[in-house]
């Protein structure tokens, strides 16, 4: 990590770490700053937390959120749960991968924009439903649903 | 014989008092409250089909297999999670419990490899075991699903393997790792189906925070994790208990073997010091009994120049013992003596010291206790009257306060160490005081509410501020000290600690520690409850040992902290038998039992059951009869187990006394650095070849079994023995158990032990007596051994080892945990791995003043002499302290040390030296000659 | 004179400082002297006699040459 | 005064456009001279309204929806802020059938105010919870919510005045209330709706749990998928405290009691409060074996309440109104409202607050209108990836976790998710295995590896492969997995799959097997 890297986290932990079940938190943050866990921010956290590095590395391999590489600069998160599949999310899967060029649970070959299944929006009487980075969008099908790969090609 | 195995009770057992009745499978049984179902029926012995469970660990819910059915509630419940209620019906073997079992194997089965035969655990495998015991017949599923039978092996530990294509997932390393060990270095990686064990961040293990502790190994109910040795020699076909023979925590083992050869070594649950734990060393540093630089025959020379002559062991004996006599007849009866070792049994002990005083007709013996523990045996005899700790090591679950002090549990002592730890996960609250940030004082799950990180050498100092502050502060407990102790020797200490010159803050420039930290531990000493003091060589090794000693037994008697369970004084003996080498009477001035030499009754006592007269007078301690041989004085020593060239101080002074012996005799498993300078070498042999008893620092006697013929021939016992005649005394032991008889005839604190109490109980805490049949966990219960408690003033009094401008910092040393003591048997094991050299630590400010980068060579010199290692830049260490391990012969951080020692016992002030590091270019110049001169001097003569 | 020998005389003051310390200084002398017959063999107390008789222990603290003489 | 316009920020009228549609408004009112005030409301719950845009009028609310971005220039013209007439104006929104033939206890002030206005809750009967609670002892508190007949939402059923109690009488330094908040089944979105509706409910819940079982710290765990949820609740929780509502003295009493935000990290079966609470350790999500139960060993080992967000919700009613105003509703003994929840292909789709006893039929057909594609209604799932598929032969089930445990199923979270004649009834079942083994903590060996096996035993059924057999090992496996599970993730999947197996068999190929026998 490069120092201004390791100030960052640091500033983290020394903003967090003092809470009673920091861990989660400090993942988010850190991810948030990093788009990823990096793996030498590891057991800077473990040692923050008076934790160790496999303790760490177990929860951050346990929930889906944490990513241990970079992620892609447009991740499009289509929800795959049951709600949205009864409003036919399996043909706007198929128009996104086909109309992207990604198949979904991967990414484009430069990085630029992934596709990837989440489970359950809450937007189960809109659907289908995604969210683009952080940007909800429901309803993704015909004009909208083109809209869409419209705009992640641009 | 055959393989001793241990019922698994799948889950802890319960403490609680009340009891439950139940009725299981039509039987009605009664338990304790809070145990599980599980456990209940394996009390009635019934045995659920269980994975996860095991009952080292909490129950954890997870396999699946032991589920039951219970009257009146839903579902299936796994037996090992729920607890049983009164009147509770449970039945354990349905049909449905049937098929849900074999439905679950079924599942463990699809992802698991079909190599049960030409499996290392082939026979000692749990799922094989329950995949019978449910009937599982076929798999259903295939086995081209989803799988992990290419994960890849890693075998990166020296000791153990992990398979993951044998994992199921059951997550008992991880619990063990977690809850029996407390390293927590390993982890379930990824989830679901994906799950796997993970030590580190997915790594190797050996690159991971595991300290190869074989927990893990021992929890694993497949071959996932499975002993190299087992892989490599096949699963073990009979086995014996006995005792480790590294440190003072003395756990027990089952020594599994397949014929002569020693499989494993597998920590006893039944164990009372480790509780079915272990340690790196004694679970699977015992390669060196069978190591290649192992010598099996005696051997003789004339002169240390001369090349070892390989001769039979009655030339050697003969030999040895015209010697003594010639030399005895020349110089006088008190030219010579030995020393005996707190590595050996004590009945082998004991005979030793019976050899000096009936058949060297002197009382010229010490012992290795010299130079780590003697000053506990001073300090806690002239406060409490006994020469031992005072509690058990299962005290440590009730206690609320830890300090610990001038000791390192991770390292020295890990497996009493995780109990610590364990406790201290409870909620226990700990102060260190320790000039080095040892792991205690930060480490997973682990923080210290107080380190004290006093200079060297300030001991007394801040453990006077502390007793200020608790005088001055009104923590006295005074009924306590009304009733227990002497009243006028505590008022006059009470006065001297109150003083102004023993606050905190009149000596915070001495021990460099803030007054506001010392305030606040001793309130939390003196308040917190149940308080403990754990210490080690930290506290004895210096000049003012015996006083730092004292003044802790001061603190626990002035807070009420001694007599129950959770507190006292709590010495960590360093090698596995020196309490019992202490006990046997191995000190000049001491009979066993610690009786004065100047005591008629008990010298006559021994003098009539030897046929001998005893001398009055005190003989010579390990130091003085260096110097006497250096006066030309002493003539003739006998060694046995002990290196003193690379372990006591000052080696240059060590190997000047013996240069100027004419006849060194050293007893030990390898040439040792102190067999280049003797003219006998009597083979040794290992723990594992011989019957005796060892006993531990909670003065617990534990029984050493032999599981192996002596590869050299005899024991050691038997050659001492031979010894003896040979010098025309006449002993005649057929086995160590009849030593143990004399022992218990002529050691009051030993009157009932005797091999056939030990194999009944187990073991045996002295003192041990018509009072104490079973023996004495803890001591000075109502009232202390010499009566009332004695306070002894202790006022601070700086070494004579001060630094200066040319040697501004100070040096302090220790061992590491994959290492112990001189390193003798560890280096020759695969322990190598985790430890290939001495390093010395020291601060990044006293490093980058001096240009030193982690990693370069320094020459660390002090008046004593120099020596050049590599150097590692840590804050673990203060600046102006510097700190190495001895356990390497090309580092002798000996060399380094100086004669400095305690005033009461002569113990070296190994932890204080007043050194210079400067940046060197690799090793000094005797460093590079001594290799030379070494192998020169164990050069062994062909046999013609 | 031995760095040996000079080592007896540093164990004696050690002791002596110890003993005073203990606030009697009436007794301070007696219990050195009492430490040293129980923890000395014989060939160090009379090399350290020796060593007073000859003069070369002017280094030797009061109480503990007062020790000395009672051990004679 | 300038006027209100009503455009809400709930997530799914923002997913649908609902930002887009108030800065054109904003705009466009700007080019009309017109001094408005938009006002951010939550969502009232009938999504396929939104973005649903409601002006105050003399006539009082009037509104207008689904409007889309692009439609606003038009409405605007045609006199939205006026109530005019337009294609999409709907009148007063209460008067729509959908909201009408509501009961809303807990979700009354949902859609109507300004969540983060605490004056607003106050005007709506927000606060009188609290106020009512902390004049009476916590052991009447409870007693009251043990009167209600209130039993957790989140699925279970357990009754919540008992949970409280157990944790009242529990003695420790320190005790904690948990909002489960994780709400992972598709096909629910009520604790997300509330939670952007009406914070304030939800804190206030909290508080006089806390009051009632003397804890003095609670702890809302959000999923991340919930993001304006998360937002909405921490800037709910700075009014709270700046208004007295929460902090050193709750409603000027001498109560303490503070909330905070926790977000999950993507982890379905930290919707299961054990795995939840290891969550909230910084653990793994694993499940934790039972005994011991939070309610004596829960968040860091102290006792523990833990509830969901709709049962945590529901007491600020019961405290102001009465036991009696609360039980009074319902049947048999599932008591009071519960928040339904009516998605996937369906007319009406959204937030449907209705005491116990409305039949499945009355939900899917009449309340939600059919399918929205117009296509016949084959098979409703009723509580999440977790609950069993019902068919039309089963519509005559009433609301009631008694009446769907007896038929094979489960009400779960309240969710409903109407599948239309296309659906393959042997992938869903297919994916009800699937998202366990995406979804399974890996604690528990049925779970583990029985849904992997599980999705590829499916895979040799549909693909034809040795059907029957398959089809026994199946059942086995589903059978394993039901009874053998730690919890009910893997304990409950074979719900779905065994219910699609039974209810449209021709979907595992037994009408191909008829076939080939003809």
């Amino acid at each position: 990590m490069r120092d201004e890297e390791i100030a960052t986290l640091q500033a983290i932990l020394a903003d967090q770490a003092a809470r009673p079940g920091a861990l989660l938190p400090i993942l988010h943050q850190v991810q948030h700053a990093f788009g990823f866990i990096p793996k030498d921010a590891v057991p800077q956290i473990a040692l923050a937390l008076n934790l160790t590095r496999a303790e760490v590395h177990g929860v951050v391999t346990f929930y889906a959120d944490f990513r241990q590489t970079p992620p892609a600069r447009k991740v499009i998160k289509l929800c795959r749960a049951e709600a949205c599949q009864a409003r036919d999310s399996d043909a706007t899967a198929a128009r996104l991968e086909q109309g992207l060029g990604v198949t979904l649970g991967a990414a484009s070959a430069d990085g630029s924009l992934a596709l990837e299944p989440i489970y359950c929006l809450g937007l189960c009487a809109s659907g289908p439903a995604a969210l683009v980075n952080e940007t909800p969008v429901a309803r993704l099908t015909g004009e909208r649903l083109e809209r869409l790969i419209a705009e992640a090609l641009a | 014989m055959s393989l001793i195995t241990e019922k698994d009770f799948g889950t802890p057992a319960s403490v609680a008092t009340e009891t439950v009745t139940l009725t299981i499978d039509g039987q009605a049984v009664t338990v304790p409250a809070g145990a599980s179902i599980m456990r209940a029926a394996g009390q009635m012995g019934t045995q659920i089909p269980k994975l996860c469970a095991t009952d080292m660990l909490d129950a954890f819910g997870s396999c699946r297999l032991c589920l039951v059915e219970i009257e009146g509630r839903a579902g299936t419940p796994a037996s090992c999670t729920t607890p049983v209620a009164n009147g509770m019906v449970v039945a354990t073997q349905t049909p449905k419990l049937a098929k849900l079992r074999k439905g679950v194997m079924e599942l463990y089965i699809s992802d698991h490899p079909l190599d049960c035969l030409t499996c290392a655990a082939n026979g000692d495998c749990e799922l094989q075991d329950m995949a019978g015991a449910v009937g599982l017949r076929e798999v259903r599923y295939g086995y081209q699903g989803h799988n992990h039978l290419n994960a890849a092996t890693d075998a990166s530990n020296p000791y153990f393997t992990y398979d993951p294509a044998k994992c199921i997932v059951c997550s008992r390393c991880v619990r063990a790792c977690e809850d029996v060990q407390g390293t927590f270095a390993l982890t379930i990686a990824g989830r679901g189906f994906g799950s796997r064990v993970s030590p580190g961040q997915s790594e190797l293990f050996l690159g991971s925070e595991c300290v190869s502790c074989g927990a893990c190994v021992q929890a694993c109910p497949t071959a996932t994790l499975t002993e190299t040795k087992v892989i490599e020699i096949g699963q073990p076909e009979h086995s014996a208990i006995t005792t480790c023979a590294y440190c003072g925590v003395g756990c027990t083992f089952k020594a599994e073997m397949r014929g002569e050869e020693l499989v494993r070594m597998v920590p006893y649950k039944d164990g009372k010091a480790n509780r079915g734990h272990s340690c790196v060393k004694g679970r699977f540093a015992w390669g060196y009994a069978t190591h290649r630089e192992r010598v099996l025959e005696p051997m003789i020379r004339a002169s240390t120049d001369d090349p070892w002559t390989v001769v039979s062991w009655d030339e050697a004996i003969s030999h040895t013992a015209s010697e003594f006599r010639r030399i005895q007849a020349k110089y006088g009866k008190d030219s010579v003596g030995g020393i005996t070792s707190s590595r050996c049994t004590n009945e082998e002990t004991f005979l030793v010291q019976k050899l000096i005083r009936a058949a060297f007709h002197n009382n010229n013996v010490d012992t290795c206790a010299r130079v780590c523990h003697s000053p506990t045996g001073y300090g806690l005899k002239t406060t409490f009257g006994a020469s031992a700790g005072t509690q058990d090591f299962d005290s440590v679950e009730h206690c609320d306060v830890m300090l610990v002090m001038g000791a390192n549990p991770t390292d020295a002592h890990p497996v009493f160490a995780s109990r610590m730890k364990k406790r201290l996960r409870q909620g226990a609250k700990l102060i260190v005081i320790d000039p080095r940030r040892i792991d205690l004082v930060r480490s997973a799950h682990i923080r210290a509410d107080h380190h004290l990180a006093l200079k060297p050498g300030t001991n007394v100092a801040m453990l006077d501020a502390i007793a200020h502050v608790i005088v001055t502060e009104g923590l006295v407990n005074e009924t306590y000290v009304r009733e227990r102790c002497d009243l006028e020797d505590f008022q006059h200490w009470a006065a001297f600690v109150a003083r102004p010159e023993n606050s905190p803050e009149a000596l915070e420039a001495v021990t460099g520690v803030a007054a506001q930290s010392v305030r606040a531990a001793a309130r939390l000493y003196a308040t917190g409850g149940n308080a403990a003091i754990y210490y080690g060589l930290g506290v004895t090794e210096h000049s003012q040992g015996s006083t730092t000693v004292m003044a802790i037994a001061n603190l626990a008697m002035a807070t009420g902290n001694i007599g129950r369970p959770g507190v006292g004084v709590n010495p960590l003996r360093g090698q596995n038998n020196v309490q019992g080498a202490c006990d046997m009477g191995s000190f000049p001035h001491e009979l066993s039992g610690y009786r004065h030499i100047s005591d008629e009754g008990a010298r006559n006592l021994f003098g009539a059951d030897w046929g001998v007269t005893l001398d009055a007078d005190p003989g010579l301690r390990i130091p003085n009869m260096l110097d006497a041989a250096i006066e030309g004085e002493f003539k003739g020593i006998y060694i046995q187990g002990e290196d003193i060239l690379q372990s006591d101080p000052n080696t240059k002074h060590v190997a000047a006394g013996l240069a100027a012996m004419e006849c060194v005799v050293v007893q030990d498993l390898f040439l040792n650095e102190t067999a280049n300078l003797a003219h006998v070498f009597l083979p040794g042999s290992t723990f594992l070849e011989k019957d005796g008893t060892f006993t531990n620092a909670e003065r617990r006697i534990q029984r050493v079994r032999r599981v192996m013929s002596p590869r050299n021939g005899y024991a050691d016992w038997e050659v001492t023995q031979m010894l003896a005649r040979a010098l025309g005394y006449p002993m005649d032991y057929q086995h160590p158990s009849q030593i143990m008889d004399e022992i218990a005839r002529l050691t009051p604190s030993f009157a009932g032990v005797s091999y056939d109490r030990l194999d009944a109980l187990g073991s045996i805490q002295w003192p041990c007596n018509e009072t104490a049949p079973e023996g004495t966990p803890l001591m000075h219960m109502e009232r202390f051994v010499r009566g009332l408690g004695r306070f002894v003033v202790t006022e601070y009094v700086p070494t004579d080892e001060k630094v200066g401008p040319r040697f501004p910092l100070l040096l302090t040393t220790g061992r590491i945990l994959s290492q112990y003591n001189v390193g003798a048997q560890t280096r020759r094991t695969e322990n190598a791995a985790w430890h290939e050299e001495d390093l010395l630590e020291i601060h990044p400010h006293d490093a980058e003043e001096r240009g030193v980068k982690s990693g370069d060579w320094v020459k660390l010199a002090s008046r004593a002499g120099e020596t050049a290692l590599r150097a590692k830049i840590t804050d673990r260490v203060a600046p102006g302290v510097v700190y190495t391990t001895f356990h390497h012969p090309l580092t002798q951080a000996n060399v380094i040390t100086t004669d400095f020692s305690d005033w009461a016992t002569n113990c070296p002030e190994y932890k204080v030296t007043a050194v210079q590091v400067s940046r060197g270019n690799g090793p000094v110049d005797w460093q590079i000659s001594y290799a030379e001169k070494a192998s020169r001097s164990r050069r062994i003569e062909a046999t013609s | 004179m031995s760095q040996t020998r000079e080592t007896l005389i540093t164990m004696a003051n050690q002791i002596a400082t110890f003993f005073q310390s203990q606030g009697a200084p009436d007794l301070a002398a007696r219990d050195t002297a009492q430490h040293i017959k129980d923890f000395w063999a014989p060939r160090m107390r009379r090399d350290l006699l020796d060593m007073i008789a000859a003069g070369e222990a002017q280094r030797l603290s009061p109480i503990a040459s007062d020790a000395m003489h009672r051990l004679k | 005064m300038s006027q209100r316009v009503y455009i809400p920020c709930d997530m799914a009228a923002v997913a649908v456009g609902a930002d887009q549609v108030a800065s054109a408004i904003t705009l466009a009112a700007h080019g009309l001279g017109r001094d408005i005030e938009i006002v951010r409301n939550g969502s009232r719950g009938a999504f396929e309204l939104e973005t649903l845009v409601e002006v105050d009028t003399p006539q009082g609310r009037i509104g207008y929806g689904p409007v889309d971005p692009s439609d606003v220039a038009g409405l605007v013209a045609a006199g939205l802020l006026d109530g005019a007439e337009h294609r999409l104006r709907l009148g007063s929104p209460d008067a729509l059938p959908f909201f009408r033939r509501q009961t809303r206890l807990t979700f009354a002030r949902a859609g109507l105010i300004d969540p983060l206005s605490l004056a607003d809750y106050r005007a709506h009967g927000g606060l009188a919870g609290i106020e009512a609670a902390t004049t009476l002892t916590p052991t009447q508190v409870v007693d009251l919510i043990k009167q209600s007949g209130l039993r957790g939402r989140g699925g279970a059923g357990f009754p919540t005045g008992l949970k409280w109690d157990t944790v009242a009488k529990a003695a420790a330094p320190q005790k904690y209330v948990v909002c489960n908040a994780d709400e992972g089944d598709s096909g629910t979105f009520a604790d997300r709706l509330l939670m952007e509706a009406d914070p304030f409910t939800l804190i206030e819940g909290m508080a006089i749990c806390g009051y009632a079982v003397g804890a003095s710290l609670g702890f809302i765990y959000v999923r991340s998928e919930y993001p304006f949820a998360i937002r909405m609740l921490n800037r709910a929780l700075e009014i709270a405290r700046s208004g007295g509502l929460l902090g050193a003295s709750v409603a000027g009493t001498r109560f303490a009691f503070d909330i905070e935000v926790r977000v999950g990290a993507g982890a379905y079966v930290c919707g299961e409060e054990t795995a939840l609470l290891e969550s909230l350790e910084g653990k793994r999500g694993q499940v934790r074996a039972k005994p011991p139960l939070p309610a004596h060993k829960g968040l860091f080992g102290q006792p523990t309440v833990i509830n969901n967000v709709l049962s945590l919700a529901a007491a600020p009613y019961i405290l102001a109104n009465g036991a009696d105003a609360y039980r009074d509703f319902g049947v048999g003994r599932s008591r009071g409202t519960m928040p339904i929840q009516l998605a996937g292909d369906i007319a009406n789709g959204g937030l449907f607050e209705t005491p116990f006893g409305v039949t499945l039929g009355d939900l899917v057909d009449d309340i939600g209108g059919g399918t929205l594609s117009g296509r016949a209604v084959r098979a409703v799932q009723v509580g999440g990836p977790l609950g069993a598929y019902f068919p039309r032969e089963l519509f005559d089930t009433p609301f009631d976790y008694e009446a769907f445990t007896e038929r094979g199923g489960l009400i779960g979270h309240g969710g409903v998710v109407v599948f239309n004649d296309r659906v393959d009834m042997a992938r869903q079942a297919r994916f009800a295995m699937e998202f366990c083994a995406i979804e399974s903590c890996g604690k528990c060996t049925p779970c583990r590896i029985g849904s992997t096996r599980g999705v590829e035993t499916l895979d040799r059924i549909i693909a034809g492969q040795d059907r029957a057999a398959n089809l026994a090992v199946l059942e086995d496996l589903c059978e394993t997995m039901k009874f053998g599970s730690l919890c009910a993730l893997g304990g409950f999947t074979p719900y779905p799959v065994m219910s699609a197996l039974t209810h449209f068999p021709e979907d595992f190929g037994a009408q191909a097997s008829i076939k080939a026998a003809e």
